[in-house]
């Protein structure tokens, strides 16, 4: 190993250091510390002229090692590191003690505020002296995108990757495109159509040259990481004859846009889905609207409509969360029915009314208008559907505590609409299971951070977008799947990716696949090479957390910039002066 | 085919002629008849019904701005003639952007579009101009940042013009977010940093866009900096210039609950990390010059210029992206809570602040206490750390919001921040009580209703049902309300009522939709194209709209929106076909194009 | 017999031990007259009557090699060992008391007060009404009687003396002190000092054959006897903590073998200077709960993490004594 | 036992006036800034529910609406324009017809075309009636005694039997009433004493008016002035009624002004005139939310009161002036004017003179009831009211 | 001489750090008995630094990290958590004073509550007297 030679680089930062710390005295300390080649006071360090005579220093003095006592590295670490790239030295040579924001504007005593600077600085040399010379890494990032799921937001992914030149392959486990908004002819709240929506986007994707559509089509398989996967796709058994050997595409980012299914309505007992004729689902309803055709089972024209919220949501004994479209819906509902059908009354049974989106609180108000009857009831009271005597002039009573009027009461219905709420899918564990990605109790996948990666997923290049993340409508899921599609534009731009310095990785001598780091990395960026039997950390997903690093009982797992060594010699630095 | 087409139009709306749109219809091919129907009341199915079997229409066109209201009544009226419903064709002129200059060739398309059988957007992408590569996004908050970052992070040029000294906007001044109480700060701040040191960003704060010219894919854009006063680069946030100040104002960043001074950094966090002095309040620049000026005196690297004068800096960009955000309510015109007149009735805004770990309290949740005002010799109030803590606290939900003299809107999230505060209250205070007054709870949200739920289970008592008086009884706040679910009314006494005040948008938005050139809705917030395909694009080509500035909306939704909007922009950068306004394209070629169109 | 080769001298000395590492040296079995016939043991307490000023008379460096086993518990083993040292080209470090301070080590929980009053006063078997102690220098009517002083605590060879190369063990396995042995008698090339000979560089989870999945989530932990174990699942899977992972590999996982769960005899691999420290934080980390409430009553289901953690390596962990 | 609920009832109370009541959804904003909502009478949001969801046998139940006063404060709050006020207003109607047992409140309320019908009818029977017994018996030239063209001695008897038929009606209709909202209304249990303890509140409130004018946030000026006119206005119509029922002779002797009686006369005139005018001029300016939406009936009223205070006066200045030809003529338009408006009375909104101080009565009753039974839980810790 | 402990801190870059800097620049005035290790996550700590510090003279450790659910990797903190209540447990056995070792959320606003933390930490610890592991364990020969 070469010889240490260490600068140590004091900055008074006007008086907000040299106010309190003695900065001379603390140079004067550093230069008895050994291996320390010069140790030098300057008003602004991070000024031009100090970062200058870092550089001249670097090079007159052959120094190998930095250590700026200064103000938080959060503040400066980068501009002190360019300095040192400026040098000719690695940028992580460096270490900063930071004496400001954790010294001298903390502590008013000089004596003891000295003391601590010196400690911090002696620490910083002792560290300084375990650095190592790191580049980042960068690996490649193939253009071509895979998208499971051909919905809105799939077929709405898709075209916006293949208007900007990239190959996106589209896989759909169904024989046509659009998904569950095929179901729906008119949106909520403008009741603009939903079906010329779809017909533009499916045209568009079934025209576009960037686009391979892959229908009755399954993921099979997904191997590699980020910007290198590789893709096995391949058709469902029985169903088509498309693809009977699996199809295998090269890939360099994932977007998971599975959708939802609707709750079984026929789960909640007393409302007698499937044993009342007359009590029918939302999407049901949507086809005898569609059709023109709003009829009971026993063809007369219902008089009284009953639209019941919330079925399968908000509960405790289905799903606690709220399915977020189903009250704009059902509105829709109302609107839909008393349209077609003048002569017909309907009650809106709900919980509370979600309408909380643009427009919908408009429409609300305009239901209200049309004489929709509001009633309320409590989530942990559900109505009840009877069928009705013959003198009751209807086909079924809805027996609820309706909450607002503190009045038990039962409701004429001819025709009750159940509005289902949406569960994750059955085989969304197994997209989870292919793609690498976590799911909630409910079955929905998880985001990587709930507010600011809403479409990120905790495996580097997965991406997550529309109902298969959580329930929302559609022009959420049409701005999702368009924000998954800038997150992997503003990659694939790039064409590789790099990858920071700080990651992790695995001593291959020492590692003997004990597999206790496998579960912990939040990224998945632990795979376990079961030939080798050893645990491998690919570094293109490693955030440098240092969690594993933590756990390896073997000390096989190094963090770079933080490992052992380098921590524990900071650690007696603080403690020895 | 045979052809119907109906116009149903409500009411007349400026720009567009249905006379002369029918007229244009009936010359379409194929179309038998063209009438305009009354709309009020609704057309009569048998009237309609008996007109599509005596003519045999085998489709039928509903002309309108939102034909689909009528939809349901064509399509019994359809079946009922033993027709195809899936004939029954809608015309939106709302939905595809009819409006401005050229709303009635747009509408003329539209229908000619219906009466194809070709939705309206496959025959009109628009396309053309050049795209040049920078990008000007106006709004430093949330959304404005994510686009920045997902744009930069391209490698593409980014101009970001902040109105305000520093960029992080509302979501800065936050303490916890919802539902998973995770800290703003934490989160935001490592954003917002990225931004004030990515090489592909360049940072205008104090700075507003005056004005815009140029076509789709190349504006050209003045904006006008603001004298910031400090030198940004040299600046060390030392505090000393502060410290001299002289002058105290309330503190916009802590919602006035706080004083700063002339001279001042809005938070410590505040990118750029540099003090800046408000030319509103500093006395050196109110008097010319002639008194004052220590700060720049003090300054340890003279990087204080008093004499600064305002820059205006031209730039030429391809897209623009509006991220302004949005306001408060004005609550002091709604008088009944008696925001203003008692000293403890406060907005949500500022009890975000006084709960904030960096806010005047330290996050100690107090009632103000009383002080003299030496200069002035007024009473006044104010948040103390050392004040009481509050025995009982009212949140009030609605306030404003949901409300036809107000705004008739819901603000989306109003429901979950209050909570929120309950949860906060009833985690620093000890044995408070708390009492939530709400319509309908709008927890729809992932996590929100376990959320809720949990509120709730902490011992929150929520009520069902707005409060409307807040008023003072023997030198206590009482707060009246009707408990709908319990079926009584009560009357709560409370030490502070915070209002969760409705969403506006912010103030320059009118100015900032002309200079566009970009509609607005009826509640003011900035008009999307296409309400379900397109919800970040507008009217005009290479605009977009990203975040609250279009309707209010939660943390996650903006930045979902945010980044879409980048993907727009991306898009555009490298697909290649160049940009245009939607609206620019001609009748001729639109019908021309809706011929040539298959569908799949 | 002269040979071309000189004949090794060698010692083998037991301090503070059980002496299991003596009897493991007699487990070559026949191959005991190999050593005799390539070494001349000088001095081995357990097995030659030789006295301690034999040893003392010996020029220094007079020994090749000694085999030191045992802790390091009072005045008379620290004397031996710096006088084996002395005497030694070679001293290694044999069995795990010598290497990590061993089961001997564990006395560190506690002091010699609180030894002395287990031992001399509560003692079930002990009748001892004068609560007489014992002490370095006694004077009894037969003269002065020295013993040697009881430390107040116990450490490791390396603790006391330079060590040239630790055997780790307990004991250590025969084949391997074999392999060292002839090593050193053929003149091979010899691995730099300070070095652990007789065992492999990674951890036990290297050879061991147990099944290992990634699925290390753990509700509970278990004590061996509280589950079936079923002979193929890695122990902590089970839930019951086995010190594999953070233990050196070169018993062929005997233990293991034997179901039961590994208590790391065989001390740390290289670069971990804490074994102990390094399993509860992988042991730690594996837990499956949020709630702190929910992780106490995981880690409550350890009984005694420093005893199980530290079996082996007490003296020479970073808190290597109780402080009382 | 449930409740069924009524969907339609709706689309029938549209024709009471209680066209906004659809667009309630239910933020009791209405009932905080009631002054006379209070724990037991929540209204008007409760009564605005009952209504919407169409529960009529609770609703006749209600005494609420008859404590609403339609201050229009509510209306001013309401968020979304529900205008709970005139929905109070348009159940105080459907209450009336439904009181009324014989069906013609309901027809009036519903149509007005009958209701005018009804008027002219009625009128025109009684002018014919009272021109063909003054012209029999009669000289039109004479006043009053002999051979007066309508005699005081027939006109009291003609007033009684009028007055008797009112009675009749008025008398059942509050016996319906009381069945209604006391009888049927099972929720409490009340002792029968407390009729008679509360007794003193029926004249107090129907004197006094004592509510209307603790709708202190009326926005009008001065704060008391619409009680005042209001209070003028009923002792005006009660003043005039007792001097019609029982000093008619008094009043029709002349040609000297017996002061004793005349006196009450002049002031009831006076305080119906300024009533009539204020409520003409407050519903023609619509300048008070209460005012804005007029019922068909409340014209009907406010006209056929404008023409009887006028003929009335323009009558009594003709008869002490000498004018007598002309005063009888007038006298007969009067009456005229009087009779339909008199039988008029339980079928039309001025029942509530009756109504109100009944329910405020039958309100104390169930008041103290409650507070008796102390049935009220207290979830909350601070829970004042 | 008065005693004046210290005490080594381990600080979570994203929350902690940043919220002792935010107490830096709003000026909050604290003990200057601790001293602030940097590591990225608050599940880089590990049980060996710990003891390590304690074995090498501190008299109080200190592990900050994120809010639970605020972490920036996740579930770092989590992990945190679940070493250190292991460690407690650990430490308590060795004789040292559980109260030498604290783990607290400082997410990045709480500058003032670091602040506290600090001085309130350096109290219990002042009371508490120094930490004799150093010397206790130490090898005399």
């Amino acid at each position: 190993m070469e010889e240490l030679r260490t600068g140590v680089y004091v900055c008074m930062c006007g008086t907000n250091i040299a106010k309190v710390v003695d900065v001379e005295a603390i140079a004067e300390f550093a230069r008895t510390v050994p291996g320390v080649a010069l140790a030098k006071t300057y008003k602004y360090m991070c000024s031009n002229p100090g970062q200058e005579m870092i550089v001249q220093d670097i090079r007159e003095h052959k120094l190998n090692r930095i250590v700026v006592a200064a103000c938080s590295p959060n503040m400066h670490e980068r501009t002190f590191r360019s300095a040192l790239r400026i040098a000719g030295l690695n940028q992580y040579l460096l270490e900063m003690a930071n004496i400001r924001e954790q010294c001298s504007w903390v502590h008013a005593d000089t004596k003891g505020a000295t003391e601590k600077a010196k400690a911090l600085v002696y620490a910083a040399i002792c560290r300084v002296k375990f650095h190592e010379e790191l580049e980042s890494v960068s690996v490649n990032m193939c253009p071509n995108v895979l998208i499971i799921g051909g919905g809105i937001a799939g077929m709405t992914a898709a075209l916006e990757l293949a208007d900007a030149g990239n190959q996106v392959y589209l896989v759909e486990k169904n024989d046509h495109l659009g998904g569950n908004l095929a179901r729906v002819d008119l949106t909520a709240p403008y009741l603009y159509s939903a079906r010329d929506l779809l017909t533009e986007r499916i045209t568009r994707v079934m025209e576009h040259k960037k686009i391979k559509v892959f229908l009755n089509s399954t993921l099979r398989e997904l191997k590699g990481f980020i910007g290198n996967f590789t893709a096995s796709v391949s058709g469902v058994n029985g169903t088509g004859d498309k693809t009977a050997k699996p199809e295998v595409v090269e890939i360099g980012n994932v977007i998971v846009c599975t959708g939802y299914k609707e709750f079984d309505a026929s789960r909640v007992v007393h409302y007698g889905y499937g044993k009342l004729p007359n009590v029918i689902t939302s999407f049901e309803l949507e086809k005898m609207i569609r059709e023109g055709n709003i009829r009971t089972k026993e063809g007369k024209i219902p008089k009284y409509v009953a639209i019941i919220h919330c079925v399968g949501s908000r509960s405790q004994e289905f799903h606690s969360y709220c399915s977020r479209v189903c009250c704009m819906t059902a509105l829709k509902y109302a609107h839909e029915i008393k349209s077609a059908n003048p002569g017909c009354y309907i009650s809106d049974i709900y919980i509370d009314m979600h309408a909380f989106g643009k427009g919908h609180e408009d429409f609300y108000r305009r239901s209200s208008e049309a004489k929709t009857l509001f009633l309320m009831y409590e989530k942990d009271d559900r109505p009840v559907i009877h069928k009705a005597e013959p003198k009751d002039n209807c086909e079924m009573l809805i027996e609820v505590n309706e909450k607002l009027s503190g009045e038990h009461i039962e409701i004429p219905a001819d025709l009750v609409v159940l509005m289902v709420g949406m569960e994750a899918r059955e085989d969304s564990h197994e997209i989870a299971r292919l793609v690498n990605i976590s799911q909630d109790n409910e079955g929905w996948f998880i985001e990587s951070h709930p507010k600011l990666e809403p479409v990120a997923t905790t495996t580097d290049g997965v991406f997550i977008a529309g109902t298969c993340v959580a329930p929302k409508d559609i022009p959420d899921t049409v701005a999702q799947a368009r924000a998954a599609a800038a997150r992997i534009l503003a990659r694939i731009a790039k064409e590789k990716i790099e990858v920071d310095a700080l990651f992790s990785e695995v001593n291959e001598n020492l590692c003997s696949g004990c597999r206790l780091c496998n579960t912990l990395c939040p990224f998945s960026a632990i795979e376990f090479d079961e030939i080798k039997k050893q645990s491998h950390i690919i570094s293109a997903l490693c955030k440098g957390c240092g969690v594993c690093v933590a756990a390896c009982p073997s000390a096989a797992i190094k963090g770079r910039h933080f490992t052992d060594l380098q921590v524990l010699s900071q650690l007696e630095g603080l403690l020895a002066v | 085919m045979r052809t119907g087409v109906f116009f149903c139009q409500g009411e007349e709306r400026k720009g567009i002629n249905i006379d002369s749109v029918a007229k244009y219809s009936a010359n379409l091919p194929d179309v038998e008849t063209v009438q305009i129907l009354k709309t009020s009341p609704p057309p009569d199915i048998g009237y309609l019904a008996g007109q599509i079997k005596a003519l045999s229409l085998g489709r039928v066109v509903i002309a309108g701005d939102f034909p689909g209201y009528f939809k349901p009544v064509f399509t019994r009226a359809m079946a009922l003639a033993g027709g195809n419903t899936a004939e029954v064709r809608l015309a939106s002129f709302k939905e595809h952007g009819a409006r401005g200059e050229n709303a009635m060739d747009r509408a003329k398309a539209i229908v000619a579009c219906a009466v194809m059988g070709v939705p309206f957007p496959l025959a009109a992408v628009p396309g053309g101009n050049p795209v040049n590569h920078a990008t000007l996004i106006i709004g430093g908050g949330i959304a404005g940042i994510q686009a920045s970052l997902e744009i930069a992070n391209a490698g593409k040029q980014v101009y970001l013009v902040e109105q305000s000294g520093t960029i992080g906007g509302h979501m800065a001044m936050f303490d916890k977010t919802f539902p998973t109480l995770d800290c703003a700060a934490c989160i935001l701040t490592p954003k917002m940093v990225s931004v004030g040191q990515h090489e592909m960003i360049r940072l205008l704060t104090k700075s507003n866009v005056i004005s815009v010219s140029g076509k789709p894919g190349s504006y050209k854009v003045k904006i006008k900096q603001k004298a910031r006063f400090v030198d940004v680069k040299s600046c060390v946030a030392c505090n000393q210039c502060t410290d001299v100040c002289p002058v105290r104002v309330k503190s916009e960043f802590d919602a006035g609950i706080s004083i700063r001074k002339a001279i001042y950094i809005p938070f410590p966090q505040a990118v750029p990390n540099a003090y800046l002095i408000d030319e509103t309040s500093c006395t050196y620049i109110l008097t010319g010059g002639e008194k004052c000026g220590v700060c720049a005196k003090k300054c340890p690297k003279e990087c204080i210029n008093l004499n600064e004068t305002d820059k205006i800096i031209d730039v030429e960009v391809g897209t623009i992206i509006i991220a302004t955000g949005y306001e408060f309510l004005d609550v002091s015109k709604i008088e009944q809570y008696g925001y203003g007149r008692y000293p403890n009735v406060v907005t949500s805004i500022e009890f975000e602040r006084l709960t904030n770990a960096s806010g005047t309290t330290g996050g100690r949740i107090v009632t103000k206490s009383k002080r003299i005002n030496k200069k002035t010799g007024t009473e006044e109030w104010y948040f103390s750390p050392e004040g009481l803590p509050p025995r009982s606290v009212a949140l009030i939900h609605c306030v404003g919001s949901r409300n036809k003299k107000y705004n008739p809107y819901c603000s989306r999230v109003c429901c979950m921040y209050s909570l929120k505060f309950a949860h906060l209250i009833k985690e620093k205070v000890p044995n408070v009580s708390v009492y939530e007054f709400y319509i309908d709870m709008r927890a729809f949200g992932k996590g929100y209703e376990e959320f809720a739920e949990r509120i709730r289970q902490e011992g929150t008592f929520v009520v069902r049902g707005h409060s409307a008086s807040v008023s003072m009884k023997n030198n206590q706040m009482v707060v009246k309300g009707e408990d709908i679910l319990n079926d009584r009314l009560v009357e709560f006494e409370v030490d502070m009522v915070v209002l969760a005040v409705g969403l506006v948008p912010s103030p320059g938005t009118a100015e900032l939709a002309q200079m566009l050139g970009i509609p607005r809705d009826e509640d003011g917030w900035f008009s999307e194209l296409d309400y379900n395909g397109n919800p970040t694009d507008t009217d005009r080509g290479g605009i977009y709209v990203a975040g609250m500035c279009q309707a209010p909306k939660d943390i996650p939704d903006t930045v979902a929106q945010a980044s879409a909007v980048a993907a727009g922009v991306l898009k555009n950068l490298t697909s290649g076909k160049g940009i245009g306004h939607m609206s620019s394209i001609p009748l001729s070629e639109i019908e021309a194009k809706a011929k040539k169109i298959q569908i799949f | 017999m002269e040979t071309n080769r000189q004949k090794l001298k060698m010692a083998v000395y037991w301090a503070a031990s059980c002496g299991g590492c003596c009897v493991s040296v007699l487990d070559v079995h026949e191959k005991l007259f190999d050593v005799v016939a390539a070494a001349d043991l000088l001095f081995w307490p357990i097995a030659l009557d030789t006295k301690y000023r034999d040893v003392e008379e010996m020029p220094d460096n007079h020994l090749d090699l000694t085999l030191f086993n045992g802790a390091i518990r009072n005045s008379e083993n620290e004397h031996l060992a710096k006088l084996l040292r002395k005497k030694s080209k070679i001293l290694v470090a044999y069995g795990s008391c010598a290497h990590l301070g061993g089961i001997p080590g564990l006395a560190n929980f506690t002091s010699k007060e609180e030894i002395f009053k287990r031992v001399y006063h509560e003692s079930e078997s002990t009748i001892n009404p004068e609560k007489t102690l014992p002490s370095p220098v006694c004077e009894v009517k037969e003269g002065t009687i020295t013993i040697p002083e009881f430390y107040d605590d116990v450490r490791s060879l390396s603790q006391v003396t330079d060590v040239d190369y630790f055997i780790p063990g307990c004991p250590p396995q025969t084949e391997r002190l074999v392999e060292v042995f002839t090593a050193i008698v053929t003149g091979a090339e010899l691995p730099p000092k300070g070095s652990v000979v007789g065992a492999g560089t990674r951890t036990q989870c290297d050879e061991c054959i147990r099944e290992k999945t990634e699925n290390k989530q753990i509700k509970k932990f278990y004590r061996p006897w509280e589950i079936a174990d079923d002979g193929i699942t890695c122990f902590l899977e089970q839930g019951v903590i086995c010190m594999g992972p953070a233990t050196r590999s070169g018993c062929g996982y005997r233990c293991i073998k034997g179901n039961a769960p590994c208590r790391g005899c065989y001390g740390p691999p290289a670069g971990v200077p804490d074994p102990g420290a390094k399993m509860m934080s992988a042991v730690a980390g594996i837990i499956d709960e949020k709630e702190p409430g929910e992780i106490s009553k995981v880690v409550a289901d350890i009984a005694d993490p420093a005893g199980l953690f530290y079996r082996f390596s007490l003296p020479v962990s970073l808190i290597r004594k109780k402080v009382s | 036992m449930a409740t069924r609920v009524n969907p339609e009832f709706i689309d029938d109370l549209d024709r009471f006036g209680a066209e906004d009541v659809k667009m309630c959804y239910q933020c009791g904003d209405c009932s905080t800034v009631c002054p006379h909502a209070d724990e037991i009478f929540k209204f008007p949001r409760k009564s605005m529910r009952l209504l919407q969801m169409g529960l009529e046998s609770k609703i006749e139940t209600t005494l609420e609406p008859w404590l609403c006063y339609y201050c229009g404060q509510c209306s001013e709050q309401c968020p979304r324009e529900a205008d709970p006020g005139e929905t109070m207003m348009s159940l105080r109607r459907w209450l009336i017809s439904r009181y009324d047992f014989t069906g013609i409140a309901r027809l009036f309320f519903r149509s007005r075309i009958a209701e005018i019908a009804a008027i002219i009818i009625i009128a025109l029977i009684t002018g014919a009636f009272l021109l063909y017994y003054g012209f029999t018996g009669g000289n039109i030239g004479i006043y009053d005694g002999e051979g007066a063209f309508l005699p005081s001695g027939f006109i009291h008897r003609f007033d009684l039997t009028v007055g008797g038929i009112l009675l009749i009606f008025l008398v059942i209709n509050a016996f319906r009433m009381w069945n209604f909202t006391m009888l049927k209304n099972t929720s409490l249990k009340v002792p029968w004493w407390l009729y008679i303890t509360e007794i003193w509140q029926f004249p107090w409130h129907f004197f006094t008016q004592k509510r209307y004018a603790e709708c202190e946030q009326k926005h009008e000026h001065p704060v008391y002035m619409p009680w005042l006119l209001h209070l003028g206005l009923m002792l005006g119509y009660v003043t005039m009624l007792v001097l019609v029922m029982v000093f008619v002779e008094a009043l029709q002797s002349g040609p000297e002004i017996i002061w004793e009686v005349h006196i009450f006369g002049y002031l009831a005139s006076a305080g119906l005139l300024a009533g009539t005018i204020y409520f003409i001029r407050n519903r023609l300016r619509k300048n008070y939310i209460q005012y804005k939406k007029s019922h068909g009936t409340d014209w009907v009223f406010v006209i056929l009161l404008t023409i009887i205070v006028l003929t009335g006066i323009a009558q009594h200045v003709l008869h002490r002036t000498g004018v007598y030809e002309w005063a009888n003529y007038l006298y007969v338009i009067h009456l005229m004017a009087v009779v339909p408006w008199l039988l008029r009375m339980p079928f039309c909104k001025w029942s509530h003179l009756l109504y109100r101080p009944l329910a405020m009565y039958f309100a104390a009753i169930r008041r103290e009831a409650v507070r008796r039974q102390e049935t009220i839980l207290n979830n909350y810790p601070v829970f004042v009211k | 001489m008065e005693f004046k402990p210290r005490i080594i801190a381990f600080l979570c870059n994203w929350c902690s750090y940043t919220g002792a800097d935010l107490a830096g620049t709003s000026r909050m005035e604290y003990r200057e008995n601790v001293r602030v290790i940097r590591v990225m996550c608050s599940g880089r700590v590990e049980p060996s630094f710990v003891l390590k510090a304690f074995a090498s003279g501190a008299d109080g450790v200190l592990i900050c990290g994120c809010h639970p659910g605020d972490c920036h990797y996740q579930e770092g903190n989590y992990r945190c958590l679940r070493r250190f209540t292991l460690l407690q447990k650990y430490i308590i056995q060795m004789g040292i004073e559980s109260e030498r070792l604290k783990l607290e959320w400082i997410s990045a606003s709480e500058g003032k509550q670091f602040a506290e933390l600090v001085n309130s930490f350096t109290e219990t610890i002042t009371e508490l007297g120094p930490c004799s592991i150093r010397e206790k364990t130490k090898i005399l020969l």
